[in-house]
């Protein structure tokens, strides 16, 4: 017997600061003029496993629906394709918003278990920060170890491939300057904390 | 150096005049951001101000009663008023001003709404920017003088370009009120968009019964000169006389021998038709010499030379001349002529144009061959079109599926913003008809579904009880990539169900694209030749939304139907009428009374230097040798004021606006 | 002999490997001379762009940076990259409090940014500026015969078509029909192969590139060619995978356009690399009895 | 904290198209920059260079004339003589210590009225940018006014 669970809404379901902070990201500008016409969604390769559709995000995020909209799997989903963001009849770019609900779902720890992404993100960080170029092998070894190692073994007939043919490299790629790199990263993370 | 004697300050509180200064809060359109009280007293210590008063709605009776009241009682000689845009409202307070006694230049106005509460938020600011204009405009007033409105008389005839409902309709309400009127059609025939149709909405009733009566009416008219296949290339004068210019392109048939009797076209040696027809939209064939529909109006056939062998290689047998030997109707040699005319008023029935589907390339039009236009689905449809009204599609099987897509071209900032206003209507008119001849399942595919005409709401309720399928999401693109048995060999349609809240993927067999309306794609040519001003979007510009619809901003040229902006066959119907009102308001009356802000020349100043002659676009000054000064002819002078610019002895001066009392005002806003 | 910036992304030196060889060599073959930015670093990448878009900015800013200094067009033969630089300076342009932290960041690394790098796709560049003509004039090994399904991917026409159409591209098409080939009518051509998703949903991913080659086989692809190192990668990495999960799946040689084009101008395997295929080339290629040098 | 300096500037409009274009910002409830202040003429042809020195003189800090794009002129071709005469002036206007950026010409038709608030709006902060004209220099306009 499943659960009963209530779906309507009380004016004190808004998160009106939520709703606020949406208009204001970078892409979003437009957000308050979009006509629900479901272009984004209809657009999307991925909305095809989606729980809420870009549209319905767009819509649930300007009305201040944070639970539903942080807690929506369809944020994860999107592969930067583009496609919404070129098709928007009122020119919303729509991948921007993606972007901006990931990044306010991780701040919230908002994501959902399985992912890896914000494992990835520090990965990549790290290789990053160190070296300044990513070592796919290495970063993908990585992940797979911080993850779990059964998708690892799942892949071992493709790493073994790409040892064979010589995409698989571990030798670092590293630029000079990497103290330089340091301190623009740097800059960027205290520029975020004057921010916020 | 001209007025470093006479500084405008000190003339204009020498205490001859005696202003009244009112304030109109415009409800609180005005008041809600401007302190129409802080205005009212400020101005009533400006030099010369007698009466200062703030009202709610000054152009309300009341209003007008206000300052016809203070002329008397308070002998007022200057009248100013801030409100609305002189364009609104000028003549209601000038006839006031008369009303009262006053000449009515002795009056003039501030816009403090369009220009400043409508503009600005910061009531400090916007208040501050109000005062300095309206004492600019007392210290202008002063230098006004009494002046006579110059009356114009009308010429009698009409123009109307473009011969579709609008023109017809225009052109019959006034021929039958004994108008002349030249009704000039760009195309072979009138009839326009309107005759393409196959049903008109929501009354379903066949769009040819209608209009086809009409059309023989306009072409039987007394009153009606038509000429078809034909251009306005050039247009002088203004209101009451335009002299036009109307060029006439070779049919290369003698439109009065021509009984259109078609032996010629039987005649000619293509057996069979083989080049696309321009009325069926290229989905039916015609002749190098054809008429293009059968109740083209006027029924004379015309030849193309493009496709015609006589003018490809001068070598054909001529069986159509053979044809036509009687009569000799025909002609290889028919020339282009230019015709002039000279008429009082003038109404643009130009139309519009669809927009072209190939510019959104998902939706497969011009790649998919069952990807239709409404207008192609309409000739498809209609029972006199190529398919003689059998839908099929291009390999002759009939179609199983339908999808109807709205909103192609509008509602979209990368092609056409604007709501198209028709295609909702006439997208569930042909998914009825479709419906109703092939019995196929028809899917539409919209944003939103707008029917506020009459009866259009009950007609939208018919085609849910008729069983069509609505999916509210606007379509994403049409495609032959099947991902399913059943999608195979269809066009499948990819569409987010906004009303579900999930994507779908429809197959159909045939895909009818609504397109929307624009402005044709010479419309700026037009605009230009009768200098009148289009909207953003293309179309052209009424003179005021709401109080001045079918009038443009050139007196005497009126606007009729879709070239003023999407509409439907009844207000397209209603706004002729209209216009046609107006003309004939302007010819009964007989004359016009137009601004008198024409220029003149003080001789004693004039140093006949021929400056201001050269700059005179209307040829309205001439030297005069004997006086050794320019002389200005008033009747040939618009009032632009060029030559008063560029006088360098002040010699030249405009009415209403001569340099004392731009001087004035100059100095007003900045003081 | 014009000469490029050229900017390979950490992927050309990884799995793209063939990517920069085949590139290099049509390029020497072409007389193009390409300078590799000095001390590049990696361009942000869209998946990190995601998560951290301000650092994503400021990273693809240093190369921009770098690039400023040499008045040379910089190429990104990445579609990734080439995103990321491109939407860097646009949005650097666009948006000025991100003008403000991006240039402040560069500041502290010792650099300026004036935003005056010409970012341009190898595609875009034989195409336009070496031209059809001149490469059909060197092609000696023309590929007849050879089916190839085209296809462009998402990001070097999304959202920034700067040389070629949003929804339906054909530079790539006429450099496949100029090689010779008979170029497959592909109405999926610029679909998101899912690559950013298969490291971290790979069901989901390999869904996508599932799509893309049942498509291009159904439609008698010999071969798929891509313009971009993540979807070369997505699309020929997992086809095993997908062999054992779609009963109807036919495996796919997935070649860079730039390998075709090396093959047509009769460029020996090796500086190809034809070699580092998974999905081997070879077998179809003999079968239209093409070989490589 | 010192109030930031806000010009004056005077607008002489064509009847025909800016002051319409204004109009129109008017009814779309556009929001722009209050320090414009429109005197309407016929014509961007009736523009007298005297009438602008005249408005230099008595303190505009900017002179903006607005008339109709070239080929759409209601008389024909003032917008051309406006052209030429603003031209001329420009060269004319340093010897009156007057820098050539505060007077601008724009054409602007009846249906831009996007385009009349944006620039009005970039005007206003270039004349802001440039500062009160210089005291000494009006007087030099007067001279020739």
């Amino acid at each position: 017997m499943t659960a009963i669970k209530q779906m309507m809404k009380y004016e004190a379901d808004r998160d009106k600061e939520f709703a606020h902070w949406v208009t204001g990201v970078v892409g979003a500008e437009k957000i308050r003029q979009c006509i629900q016409c479901g272009m984004c969604s209809a657009t999307c390769p991925l909305s095809i496993y989606m729980d809420y559709t870009p549209r319905r995000l767009i819509h649930l995020a300007r009305e201040g629906f944070k639970q539903e909209v942080l807690g929506s799997f369809a944020i994860w989903l999107c592969a930067s394709c583009y496609s919404c963001t070129v098709e928007c009849p009122k020119q919303i770019k729509v991948t921007d918003v993606m972007y901006a609900l990931k990044r306010r779902a991780i701040q919230e720890g908002a994501y959902p278990k399985r992912l890896p992404i914000p494992v990835l993100a520090r990965e990549f960080y790290k290789m990053v920060r160190g070296h300044g170029r990513i070592t796919e092998g290495r970063l993908v070894f990585n992940l797979f170890l911080k993850t779990n190692l059964l998708k690892m073994l799942g892949m071992t007939r493709l790493g073994l491939g790409l040892l064979r043919t010589g995409r698989f490299s571990f030798f670092k790629e590293s630029i000079k300057h990497r103290k330089e790199l340091g301190a623009l990263l740097d800059a960027v993370k205290s520029s975020k904390e004057v921010a916020a | 150096m001209r007025l470093e004697s006479e500084n405008p300050l000190t003339l204009s509180n020498n205490g001859s005049s005696r202003i009244g200064f009112y304030v109109c809060h415009c409800g609180t359109n005005i008041a809600g951001v401007v302190d129409v009280q802080a205005l009212a007293e400020y101005a009533a210590k400006l030099p010369g101000v007698v009466v200062s008063r703030e009202y709610k709605y000054m152009c309300s009776d009341p209003g007008q009663e206000l300052i016809q009241q203070d002329i008397k009682g308070n002998r007022l000689n200057r009248i100013v008023v801030a409100s609305c845009s002189p364009h609104l409202h000028e003549q209601t307070f000038r006839t006031a001003t008369a009303k009262g006694g006053l000449n009515p230049f002795y009056f003039h106005m501030v816009n403090i709404r369009e220009h400043v509460s409508w503009v600005h938020e910061d009531r400090t600011r916007a208040t501050q920017k109000a005062k300095a204009l309206v004492r600019a405009a007392i210290q202008r007033v002063s230098f006004h003088k009494p002046l006579e409105r110059k009356r114009v008389p009308i010429h009698p005839d009409v123009l109307i370009l473009g011969g579709g409902i609008a023109g017809i309709h225009a052109a019959l309400t006034m021929a039958d009120a004994g108008k002349h009127v030249y009704l000039v059609e760009r195309d072979p025939t009138i009839g326009g968009h309107m005759a393409k149709f196959d049903k008109t909405f929501p009354t379903l009733d066949c769009a040819a019964c209608i209009l086809t009566p009409k059309m023989s009416m306009v072409r039987a008219h007394p009153n009606i000169t038509l000429w078809t296949y034909s251009e306005v290339t050039h247009v002088e004068g203004y209101v009451g006389n335009f002299k036009v210019k109307v060029k006439r392109k070779p049919r290369y048939i003698h439109e009065e021998l021509c009984t259109g009797c078609l032996a010629c076209v039987d005649a000619c040696v293509y057996k069979d038709a083989r080049y696309p027809d321009e009325f069926n939209l290229g989905l039916g064939k015609r002749k190098p010499i054809y008429i293009p529909f059968a109740q083209a109006t006027p029924l004379v056939v015309l030849i193309d030379p493009e496709t015609c062998i006589q003018f490809k290689s001068g070598k054909c047998k001529k069986t159509c001349v053979e044809a036509c030997a009687e009569r000799r109707a025909i002609d290889f040699e028919q020339r282009e002529e230019t015709k002039e005319i000279e008429v009082g008023t003038i109404i643009l029935s130009t139309g519009f144009q669809v927009f072209d589907a190939k510019r959104i390339p998902n939706y497969g039009y011009g790649i998919y061959p069952n990807v239709y236009t409404a207008l192609e689905i309409e000739r498809l449809i209609n029972a006199s079109g190529p398919t003689a009204g059998e839908v099929v599609l291009r390999d002759g099987r009939k179609p199983q599926t339908v999808g109807i897509i709205h909103c192609v071209g509008s509602r979209d900032e990368n092609t056409n913003r604007w709501c198209s206003r028709v295609c909702c209507m006439y997208s569930l008119k042909l998914a009825h008809l479709l419906k109703e001849h092939t019995g196929a399942e028809v899917y539409n595919f919209y944003i939103d579904i707008r029917t506020p005409g009459k009866g259009f709401e009950e007609f939208y309720d018919r085609l849910l009880k008729e069983g069509v399928h609505f999916i509210r999401g606007r379509v994403a693109e049409v495609t032959d990539w099947a991902m399913t048995p059943d999608e195979e060999g269809k066009l499948v349609i990819r569409a987010e169900d906004t009303l579900a809240g999930f994507v779908r993927r429809v197959p159909v067999d045939l895909v009818v694209l609504s397109v929307g309306l624009e402005g044709h794609a010479d419309a700026e040519d037009v605009r230009r030749t009768f200098n009148i001003t289009c909207s953003t979007e293309g179309f052209f510009l009424e003179r005021h939304p709401k109080l001045a619809p079918v009038d443009t901003f050139t007196d005497g040229i009126f606007l009729a139907g879709c070239c003023q902006g999407p509409k439907d066959i009844p207000d397209t119907v209603a706004q002729a009428g209209a216009a046609a009102a107006q003309c004939m308001a302007l010819i009964d009356r007989g004359y016009m009374e137009i601004e008198p802000n024409t220029a003149w020349i003080e001789e004693e100043l004039c140093s006949g230097c021929h400056v201001c002659i050269a700059m005179c676009p209307y040829t309205a000054i001439h030297f005069d040798a004997q006086k050794k000064v320019a002389v200005l002819n008033e009747a040939l002078c618009k009032g632009c004021g060029t030559c008063v610019a560029a006088c360098p002895s002040g010699a030249a001066q405009q009415n209403l606006f001569r340099d004392e009392q731009l001087f004035a005002e100059v100095e007003g806003v900045l003081v | 002999m014009t000469t490029y910036s050229y900017y390979p992304g950490c992927s050309l030196k990884g799995t793209g490997k063939a990517y920069e060889e085949s590139l290099l060599a049509v390029c020497g073959a072409l007389g193009v001379e390409l300078k590799e930015l000095e001390d590049w670093n990696c361009c942000g990448a869209t998946a990190y762009m995601a998560v951290e878009e301000l650092s994503a900015f400021a990273l693809a800013g240093r190369n921009l940076a770098l690039a400023e200094q040499d008045p040379v067009d910089l190429l990104a033969p990445c579609s990734a990259c080439y995103l990321v630089l491109n939407k860097t300076q646009r949005y650097v342009a666009e948006y000025p409090e991100i003008r403000q932290k991006v240039e402040q960041a560069l500041k502290a690394a010792g650099l300026t940014y004036r935003g005056t790098a010409k970012i341009r796709h190898p595609l875009d560049v034989l195409v336009n500026d070496i031209g059809l003509k001149a490469i059909s004039g060197k092609i000696t090994k023309p590929l007849r015969g050879l089916r190839v399904v085209p296809y462009y991917g998402c990001q070097i026409v999304r959202p920034y078509a700067t040389f070629d159409s949003q929804t339906h591209p054909v530079a790539m098409d006429q450099l496949l029909k100029a090689t010779g080939a008979e170029v497959v009518k592909y109405p999926l051509k610029t679909r998101c192969c899912g690559g950013s998703q298969t490291g971290t949903l790979p069901e989901v991913g390999l869904r996508l590139a599932y799509i893309l080659l049942k498509e291009a086989h159904k439609r008698g692809g010999d071969v798929l060619a891509t313009v971009c190192p993540l979807c070369q990668f997505n699309l020929e990495g997992y086809q095993d995978k997908l062999a054992s999960e779609y009963d109807d799946f036919v495996p796919m040689p997935v070649l860079y356009f730039t390998q075709l084009l090396g093959l047509a101008l009769g460029l020996p395997a090796k500086q190809l690399g034809l070699r580092r295929s998974l999905v081997p080339s070879e077998p179809i290629l003999a079968r239209r009895n093409l070989h490589a040098a | 904290m010192n109030k930031r300096f806000d010009p004056s500037i005077v607008g002489f409009f064509c009847n025909w198209c800016t002051y319409l274009a204004a109009d129109l910002a008017g009814t779309s409830r556009m929001k722009y920059a209050p320090n414009v202040r429109v005197v309407r003429t016929m014509c961007s042809g009736r523009v007298d260079p005297q009438m602008i020195l005249w408005a230099f003189r008595h303190g505009a800090d900017g002179v903006l004339i607005g008339g109709c794009h070239p080929g759409d002129c209601h008389y024909q071709e003032g917008n051309y003589k406006a052209l030429r005469r603003i031209t001329l002036l420009r060269t004319m206007l340093p010897q009156f210590g007057i820098e050539p950026e505060r007077l601008r010409l724009e054409w602007i038709s009846a249906s831009e009225g996007e385009r009349l608030r944006d620039v009005v709006n970039e005007f206003t902060e270039q004349i802001r940018r440039l500062g009160p004209l210089r005291k000494e220099a009006a007087p030099k306009a007067a001279m020739a006014a």
